[in-house]
């Protein structure tokens, strides 16, 4: 009835998740039915602090310029972004690009 | 081209004798292509002062600096190639001398300015290599347009706070450039800076001694001989645990505005300023880092 | 102790500024650790060098140097705080010198002699925190059991060709020390050196960097109060992709001869010289490093 | 009937098996039955290359000293050492210890 999955914040991005990196947590759809879009709205409704959090985090109901996604340690590009099936241990990490030198 | 039948002094088999029996280095010839390769390194802060040291070091034949920037005094936590009584020098400047006294066998050359539409490609040309040490999006994006334009490869390394970010851009252009990862900027308001946000010298330390690691593969074929290059960014945390997470990126995009199929950007749109790097990554000042 | 009411002048403020923002450093009360700390920094060499630079530019109080060797040309390409024109020079008072210029903040101190069983309590016991950047078990054996007799906390760092490893040692006198980790020397030949093997400079000075990141965490008291120390190894690999590995280690072991609860190494069994060092870890000769 | 493991030489230790780092092997033994010891075993005979290099990894029945033996990225000291009972997809890594600096 739910699925497992690790979601992580790096790169600073954890100030939108009262600066927890790491959250372990289990989603209320079947294997096989959810996907990242509906991964990335669970997110935004229970682990995201704040609606001014959201604004960093979304962008045009998609994640905002400048955060990269990976799947499993992989860029979400390669792995159909948006319509990636959820698998049961899937690690979803956030992280922001940095620009500092 | 590197100069492959170039001797080396005696001087230089000592200097360099401790890297050239690395086994996996590559010995005399890989030696011979550092010494016969050209490495531009823009911004001489907390990313390139390392760098610097290292590429010195280890025996680059030609080095060349871009900064316009002066020492000051926040900046010595991390940039620890400049020392107090260099405040208020040019970085670049004092940069060259430093590596004049490392190793004399380093051609090193400055060039005091921002790089800008007008000059990029002038500056970028003549060099085989290039170390993007910088610090805001828009110089960023200019320098991985005018080295995909020109076939250069980019050691690209960022940070801030205790993170940072390594990757290898426009790899032999046949890898992905900063646009295929990033097709848009950030809005302003989302990019923050060393002033902003403070940094801890040694994790950007860190991350420039690393591009140097980088650096030296590239000129000695590394990832075309011995490891097969494949798209990366590797992220940095120093705290809580330092660690290096590697995570597998894209490939070039077809439809990249640059280096895909049909580029909308060239050196002419570059150069006539029709590409206003500071109006498409917005218009906030950016506080140098 | 640290002096956790000294305040700071303009000068550091502007100095420290950077590092002061970073959230999870600690701010001020952060700072004044730093500035109320002395650090023992033993080998001044592929990875003393890039430690000493950024503890310096950091803000330690005091710095104790430990080398008795000079400079040579074949260190340059690692050891990139001594310059051509220091070669012959007494490693520890280049580094001096460098420091004072970087940041005439820092109080250093040099010691040109090598460590033995007739120095190495008195050297050791002023300061708070112990860097090892030697070369040789023996010594390293030594650092450690002087170490944990006087209740210091070592960051331990070593790296050959293009590997490093980095770990703390008898972290607050709870953690494990070098003889829980490794109670049978290794056999002399089985020991490569820098110098038989070569090393990668950029390779040995992240290591080195690495050393003043984790410096900074245990003077900072991170491990208290942000998050719990636990024993660890983490592997550097330059090549084939640069990354970390963290190993989880064994706790202090209960029958440990030096840390354990009924050591039979003691600061009389050491002064003495009952303990020989060479001897425990065989007779080779070791090339510096 | 086998066992999956991957074996790993690392630090410099890929000399005793011919500049390989990483091997995916399965050994002949079914879950629950091997240990660490009976690993060890096979790895000296089907690992690595030549009689001498068995002299850099063995020393008195046991691995050497100076070699570091991790399962799944933890001090074997923590896992019962040689008694360690193997499981399907163990990492078993060996390290030599450095000391240049
Ligand atoms: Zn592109
Ligand atoms: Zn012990």
């Amino acid at each position: 009835m739910t699925i497992s999955l690790k979601v992580e914040f790096l790169g600073g991005l954890d100030v939108i998740s009262k600066k927890v990196r790491e959250h372990k947590v289990k989603i209320p759809f079947e294997e096989g039915e959810a996907t990242m879009k509906e991964a990335i709205e669970w997110i935004c409704q229970n682990i995201i602090a704040e609606e001014k959090d959201i604004e960093v985090f979304i962008e045009d109901e998609t994640v905002r310029p400048g955060i990269l996604v990976l799947i499993n340690d992989t860029d979400w590009e390669l792995e159909d972004k948006e319509d990636y099936v959820l698998q049961n241990g899937d690690v979803l990490t956030f992280t922001s690009t940095l620009h500092g030198g | 081209a590197p100069l492959t039948n170039l001797p080396l002094t005696q001087d230089e088999y000592k200097r360099y004798g401790r890297q050239m029996i690395v086994d996996g280095f590559g010995s005399l010839e890989a030696q011979l292509e550092l010494k016969g390769s050209k490495v531009l390194v823009i911004g001489a802060g907390g990313l390139g002062c390392p760098a610097l040291m290292y590429l010195g070091g280890c025996g680059i034949g030609e080095i060349g600096i871009v900064d316009n920037d002066t020492v000051d005094i926040s900046n010595l936590h991390r940039q620890v190639l400049h020392t107090t009584d260099a405040v208020g020098l040019l970085k670049c400047e004092n940069a060259k001398r430093y590596i004049n006294r490392l190793n004399p066998h380093v051609k090193v050359e400055t060039y005091p300015v921002r790089l800008s539409n007008d000059n990029a490609f002038s500056i970028i040309e003549p060099y085989d290599l290039v170390l993007d040490c910088t610090d805001t999006p828009a110089v960023r994006y200019l320098i991985n347009d005018v080295c995909v334009i020109l076939g250069k490869t980019i050691v690209s390394g960022s940070g801030v706070r205790t993170d940072a970010q390594l990757t290898i851009l426009n790899y032999r252009s046949s890898g992905p450039c900063y646009r295929c990862f990033y097709p848009t900027p950030p809005s302003p308001e989302s990019v923050g800076s060393c002033g902003d946000n403070g940094v801890i010298g040694p994790c950007i330390g860190l991350l420039g001694v690393s591009m140097c690691v980088e650096a030296i593969k590239v000129i000695t074929a590394y990832y075309d001989k011995d490891e097969p290059f494949t798209p990366f960014l590797t992220v940095y945390q120093g705290y809580p645990h330092q660690s290096f997470r590697r995570f597998k990126m894209r490939p070039k995009q077809a439809k990249c505005v640059v280096c895909g199929s049909s580029p909308v950007i060239t050196r002419e749109t570059i150069e006539s300023g029709a590409i206003n790097y500071a109006v498409f990554c917005g218009a906030t000042k950016y506080n140098v880092c």
